[in-house]
């Protein structure tokens, strides 16, 4: 059908305006019906529904269809699964950066590279979302960074001020220790929250050894023989040993450990911002006390951010309807789409569209973040950069945050794991 | 003295259930009908406020009513699957209890492989495909057929042992054909098995999530299970709607076993054997 | 009308034969009784003529209808079953119509069969019940009724009375003797009991180790039983045995004794015997009479004094336990020796192979 | 086989004879259930047993060799998760047998408010693994769940449930315990209504008492029962993961991996062919254990 329709194109003498004008009608015309696979993370389905009713607002004849999927591993596997049998709907939310090379782009993704409105996206987006010189998604949502969430009531309180090193942090960390409250918030009974230390530390890897990534990649460099990214979990040990955490740490909970840090129970939260919103909805009257840092380094001067791109939104190449599709990936791209994500879950990052601003009324958590991007003192986390991320990681810092495994043996071993997924991913030189 | 006997057991019985039954269903209640915010809380406390109505119809409208099409579904899917199964895995029980040969460990192994192993679901789809039955709901109805038979056989084979043969040797000489032997026979003794098996089967094919996720897909085709993740997610998980959620799912199976409860009976197959 | 033929039957179960080549044939209205020990083949042989068996070899007729590969429900046989086998489900009427209705007999004919059957049991009053809320012996009325209600050319009985208690059991007996009567039609009874076969039986067909032994009527098998076998097997209190030597032979009478016995003489026609060939001899424990000069000498283990009869254990010298029922009340002592008598006619006597010396051709 | 078919050359007469068993319970009977299961379980389970020889990502799979299981058996904490399958399958399988035994035996007696009691002891079979997860998590909070809270009024310092390295298996375990012991409990009843009363009524005549009544004749007569329990809940205690998943993720740190949720993790990070050559192991594992029960069991049973 499709090459049918090819040749009678080529034939009209490669009419490319005809040709467009002969679909324009087509889908102008008739009702079209697409689907749309979201998973179900935090605001992913509001800014869904935004996005697809301002888009049927513009486009009446066309209707999106939301279908939910699970967040994490059992949602890769949904994707993978329905991508490999030719089941996936006609567009798609997925992760960029290492997750997206895993459902082999070039196979099942039509490449986005000469449409007209990726001119919209900025380059640090489409560099996670490309393979071989072919873009594939737009951004779904802002970036974020991984740092530190902290109370500014209690600095306030205490006189500190946001610390630019680990120094200055453990200090920070004594003084709110004395002063009664809790240093450092851990939630290990969901044990993703415990990475950060190690996963927000990248910027600062990435200061001391600017070829991390790749060396890494090539199986050269290792977390148990690089000094600069055994730091992180050595950092995540001494807050143990310190005992600054909370004690129930292995107990808690993620929405706990805002609750905590929310009613000034603690001081610092190690988290991503994408938190933010969580906040503004359950305690709107103290959102305004929660600012938030990167994670310090040891030197004040290369203090900067390691951020986590948005998700993207793809198009099968199993798609019913590629024109309406690669329209609406054009909208989500647009400063229109952008706003119209803005308004659903308000501004908690960056959104990675040109010459769609944020408002000036952001919390302060997301007022501390805009600078270091503004300044360009952001790198990304180390899966946009290389495709492998070993899967026990959240495992092993828990062990690390407990006090179980001291920091060597648990670069070691996540070393190991990082092999094992080099190798079941067929890279060369594992 | 005998009064304490005869009410004693019961009442501790009752205590006992209570508390390690019943205390766990009343947190659940409780997280069902706080707000947001105190469910967020995560512990076992009074409700300070109730929001039974509110969380309802939270629950029951969201995604556009997208809990009724489920409930829809599912009861489709579980009744139709469990009636195939129970009469399918009653006749395989029955015939690989009753007839012994060369290559009945070899049914019992594969019978058991379904116990044992886990289901691939990638050969699965693509086969489906070629076959026609995938994204649809009878195609979905024979995966679970599938995949709760051995479950079933295991059941329905162990009670069969304790029908007498001399029973099915009576049908066959009273003019008994095979089918006639198992149903009007053999299947009506099985009364408290079957019954046993269509309330495990329901609360399993009922709740039963990753089959639907996998095998159908598609909003208009959502099962129960899959409404859970409207309001819980990787990261952030509205607990009063998902409790509330948890129990509108609880609640059709719960009714299942009520009305099956109520059919077993002591003393069915009284007789059957020696006076 | 439909008699019952078996034509060299066999079965086996993989390696073991069960059932070693029977030869039976029976008369239309018969009543017969397999009898034998368990494990004998009676079961079997009974299960094969119903169909739940194969038949390895030989062949089946029932009426003139070959039935080797015949289903059991074509075979015009009802079945009555040890256990019973009543369907628990079904109330005793549905017990009763159940091979009707799945013949699809029409619901009137099927509600006049069972009310008929129910007459002829006086169980009229029961058929609402289920098999639960019976007594055993009103359970064992519902499994005939079902077999009557089929109206069947043969009936089977497999131990029908083995779970009834002793005093039902009779009553039951004396039942099925009437039922057979009023209903003339062939039935083949299964039973360990040889008092169940005596008193049933026109003809008993006597089985060990899968062959028939001896078949006729009870009183033929008594009197003249073919073999050790029979002859123990039949007759209660068992008969009596003991090793005999030959002492003399002539053409019509032969002298046995051993160490034990004193020697006698029995009349024997027709076989060639040689001094010094091992015999047994058999008494029935109803024909020994003490005689103070009787041949047996044997010293009292137990008495049972009966008013009537007097039944006396007594163990000979070789230690063998013998039984004698005497009539009338006999005192004796345990410890007594006493000497025991019987008349000539009365001892039979078996050869080496086990065969009845008198009959044996 | 040779010998078979010449039996048949020589005896002709004899394949006319007809299979009795054969034809009471005749093979067609199986053909509805064989087709479905075969082709829908069994056929895509097999094919997929190539694919444990191949690095496989769904979209692309590359023979390997058995690569898959050495890796699989370099898993880290591969011994720890073995001995946690095994202890864990033990505990909750022992545990259901006995107690729901023991709670169909006074299930089925005549209680007062016997339905509702049969009721809640079902319930907890209904509610979604993510609810009984969610709950237990919360009630075993070291400090603030209630079942320390309680312990705690009488005295006794509430251990760290679900955070202690050493007894979070066991939390779960207990949990399972909790979730599955009414379907043992259904089975069970199933069973012990399924004896006839004259039974009862027969030992009651004969003076038994109600423990000799239970040991002399619900106990063998509710065989069947124990062994369907025994077999189902031994094999689902060799498998389980979704609770495990829920409630610690096999943690803290590995404490608490058993050898499924090893492969669900292998699984859910994309590493299919390593996780169906972890099935594959695990399959094994569970056939050395549980096809000579069942065998051992189904004897049992038919020689009843």
């Amino acid at each position: 059908m499709m090459l049918k329709k090819l040749n009678a194109t080529l034939a009209m003498g490669g009419a490319t305006a005809l040709a467009l004008s002969l679909a324009a009608p087509a889908y102008a015309q008739d009702q079209v019906e697409l689907t749309w696979l979201v998973d179900n993370g935090p605001s992913t389905v509001d800014i869904a529904e935004a996005l697809v009713a301002a888009y049927e607002e513009k486009n009446p004849n066309v209707s999106i269809e939301l279908e939910i999927r699970p967040g994490g591993g059992e949602g890769d596997n949904i994707v993978k699964t329905r991508l490999a049998t030719g089941e996936m709907t006609d567009i798609f939310v997925y992760n960029s950066g290492s997750l997206l090379q895993a459902i082999a782009p070039q196979q099942t993704l039509m490449p986005l590279t000469d449409q007209p409105f990726m001119d919209n996206v900025q380059e640090a987006f489409q560099s996670v979302v490309s393979t071989d010189g072919e873009v594939f998604g737009v951004p779904y949502g802002a970036a974020q960074g991984g740092g530190i969430l902290y109370n500014s009531a209690i600095y306030e309180e205490l006189g500190l001020e946001v610390p630019q090193t680990w120094d200055a942090f453990m200090e920070n960390n004594s003084a709110i220790d004395e002063a009664g409250y809790i240093p450092v918030i851990q939630t290990f009974r969901e044990s993703w929250t415990s990475q950060i230390f190690v996963l927000a530390d990248f910027y600062n890897v990435l200061q001391a050894e600017p070829d991390f990534a790749e060396r890494y990649t090539n199986n050269e460099a290792k977390y148990a023989t690089s000094e600069a990214a055994q730091k992180g979990f050595e950092r995540l040990a001494a807050i143990h040993e310190a005992g600054y955490t909370n004690e129930d740490f292995n107990a808690l909970g993620y929405q706990e450990g805002l609750e905590m840090l929310a009613n000034k129970e603690g001081a610092h939260y190690p988290m991503i911002t994408f938190a933010i919103p969580s906040l503004e909805t359950n305690y709107p009257d103290q959102v305004d006390d929660i600012g938030f840092f990167a994670l310090p380094g040891d030197d004040a001067d290369s203090n900067g951010l390691t951020t986590w791109m948005p998700a993207g939104v793809y198009v099968p190449q199993t798609t019913s309807n590629p024109e309406v599709a690669m329209d609406f990936l054009g909208f989500i791209a647009s400063v229109e789409g952008c706003e119209a994500m803005i308004d659903a879950v308000g501004a908690n990052g960056p959104y990675l569209i040109e010459g769609c601003g944020l408002p000036d009324d952001v919390v302060p958590a997301v007022r501390d973040m805009l600078p270091y991007f503004e300044e360009g003192r952001v790198e990304p986390a180390l899966e946009f950069l290389s495709p492998i991320k070993g899967p026990a990681l959240e495992q092993i810092t828990v062990e690390v945050g407990s006090g179980f495994r001291d920091p060597a043996s648990a670069a070691e071993l996540y070393d190991q794991d990082v092999r094992k997924q080099a190798q079941q991913l067929g890279l060369e030189g594992w | 003295m005998s009064w304490v006997k005869k009410y004693g057991l019961s009442a501790a019985a009752i205590a006992i259930s209570l508390v390690v039954f019943v205390v766990p269903f009343i947190f659940i209640i409780f997280m069902a009908v706080k707000d947001q915010q105190q469910s967020a809380q995560m512990d076992f406390s009074w409700p300070t406020s109730f929001h039974v109505v509110e969380n309802f119809v939270q629950v029951i409208q969201a995604r556009d009513f997208m809990l009724i099409t489920a409930y829809i579904n599912s009861t489709v899917i579980t009744v139709t699957s469990v009636a195939l199964l129970v009469v399918l895995s009653a006749l395989v029980g029955f015939v690989l209890q009753r007839r012994v040969t060369w290559w009945t460990p070899w049914v019992d192994f594969f019978i058991l492989a379904g116990l044992m192993m886990p289901p691939a679901v990638v050969p699965t789809i693509t086969l489906m495909q070629q076959l026609g039955i995938f994204k649809t709901i009878h195609g979905l109805v024979l995966i679970e057929v599938a995949y709760n038979m051995s479950f079933s056989v295991i059941l329905f084979r162990n009670f069969i042992a304790t029908i007498p043969r001399e029973l099915d040797e009576a049908a066959i000489i009273d003019g008994a054909r095979p089918l006639s032997l198992f149903f009007r026979v053999i299947l009506p003794m099985l009364k408290p098995v079957t019954v046993t098996v269509i309330v495990v089967q329901t609360v399993a094919i009922f709740n039963d999530f990753v089959n639907p996720l996998y095998y159908l897909p598609g909003r208009e085709n959502a099962t129960v299970q899959l409404t859970l993740y409207n309001f819980q997610s990787q990261f952030v998980t509205e607990y009063n709607l998902l409790f509330m959620n948890i129990l509108l799912i609880t609640i059709p199976p719960l009714v299942v076993f009520l009305f099956f409860n109520r059919q077993i009976v002591a003393g069915m197959s009284a007789g059957a054997i020696k006076g | 009308m439909s008699g019952l033929k078996m034509k060299d039957l066999r079965k086996s179960f993989g390696a073991v034969d069960v059932i070693k080549g029977v030869d039976l044939e029976i008369e239309h209205g018969e009543f017969v009784v397999f009898v034998g020990p368990s494990g004998c083949g009676k079961s079997t042989l009974l299960r094969m003529t119903a169909g739940l068996e194969d038949i390895t070899s030989g062949e089946l007729w029932i009426g003139d209808q070959l039935c080797n590969d015949v289903e059991p429900r074509d075979r015009g046989i009802a079945m009555v079953f040890q256990s019973y086998a009543l369907y628990p489900h079904m109330t005793v009427a549905e017990n009763f119509g159940f091979s009707l209705t799945l013949a699809r007999a029409p619901k009137e004919e099927r509600e006049r069969k069972v009310m008929d059957a129910a007459k002829i049991l006086q169980m009229e009053h029961l058929l609402d019940r289920k098999p639960s809320q019976l007594s055993g012996g009103q359970r064992q009325r519902v499994a005939i009724g079902r077999a009557i209600v089929r109206q069947p050319e043969v009936f089977l009985f497999d131990e029908p009375l083995s779970n009834l208690d002793a005093a039902l059991r009779v009553d039951m007996r004396m039942e099925l003797s009437k039922l057979h009567q009023q209903l003339g039609a062939t039935m083949i009874y299964v039973t360990h009991d040889q008092i169940e076969a005596m008193t049933l039986a026109d003809r008993i067909v006597v089985l060990n180790g899968g062959e028939v032994q001896q078949q006729g009527a009870p009183i033929d098998l008594y009197n003249s039983p073919a073999n050790l076998f029979v002859a123990g097997f039949i007759g209660s209190p068992k008969m009596n045995f003991t090793k005999v030597k030959v002492r003399s032979a002539d053409a019509t009478s032969v002298v046995v004794g051993s160490d034990e016995l004193v020697d006698v003489m029995v009349p024997l026609s027709g076989r060639k015997l040689n001094v010094g060939d091992e015999l047994t001899l058999g008494i029935r424990p109803h024909v020994l009479t003490t005689d103070s000069i009787g041949a047996l000498k044997g010293t009292v283990d137990l008495v049972e004094r009966l008013g009537n009869e007097t039944i006396v254990n007594f163990r000979l010298a070789t230690g063998a336990q013998w039984l004698a029922v005497l009539s009338g009340d006999i005192v004796l002592k345990q410890g007594e020796a006493v000497n025991f008598a019987a008349e000539s006619k009365d001892i039979l006597l078996f050869g080496a192979d086990g065969r009845n010396l008198a009959t044996a051709s | 086989m040779a010998v078979a078919t010449a039996g048949a050359v020589n005896a002709p007469k004899k394949s006319r004879v007809k299979d009795r068993q054969a034809s009471m319970y005749p093979i067609w009977l199986l053909y509805p259930a064989a087709a479905i299961y075969g082709i829908l379980f069994l056929l895509p389970t097999i094919t997929s047993l190539y694919y444990s020889l191949t690095r496989w990502t769904l979209f692309n799979s590359e023979f390997i060799g058995f690569d898959n299981f050495i890796q699989f058996f370099q898993e880290p904490f591969l011994y720890q998760a073995l001995i946690n399958t095994v202890i864990f399958a033990f505990v909750t399988s022992g545990l259901k047998v006995v107690l729901g035994l023991a709670l169909a035996v006074l299930l089925t007696s005549p209680l007062i408010a016997r339905d509702f009691l049969r009721s809640v002891v079902f319930f907890p079979v209904l509610v979604s693994t993510v609810g009984v997860g969610i709950t237990f998590t919360i009630l075993m909070h070291p400090t603030e769940g209630v079942i320390n809270e309680t312990l705690a009024m009488i005295g006794i310092d509430g251990p760290g449930w679900l955070v202690d390295r050493n007894l979070a298996l066991y939390s779960v375990a207990l949990v399972d315990v909790w979730r599955g012991v009414g379907l043992a409990t259904v089975i069970y009843i199933a069973g012990i209504v399924s004896i006839p009363a004259d039974y009862y009524e027969a030992s009651r005549i004969d003076g038994a008492t109600r423990w000799q009544q239970f040991r002399h004749i619900t106990l063998p007569l509710v065989r069947p029962a124990m062994f369907t329990v025994i077999i189902l809940s031994f094999i689902g205690g060799l498998r389980l993961f979704d609770l495990i998943w829920t409630m610690t993720k096999g943690g803290p740190g590995f404490s608490s991996d058993v050898m499924a949720s090893v492969v669900y993790k292998q699984y859910q990070s994309g590493f299919y062919g390593l996780s169906t050559a972890g099935n594959v192991v695990l399959f094994v594992l569970i056939a050395v254990l549980a096809v000579p029960l069942n065998m051992f069991l189904n004897r049992k049973v038919v020689t009843r």
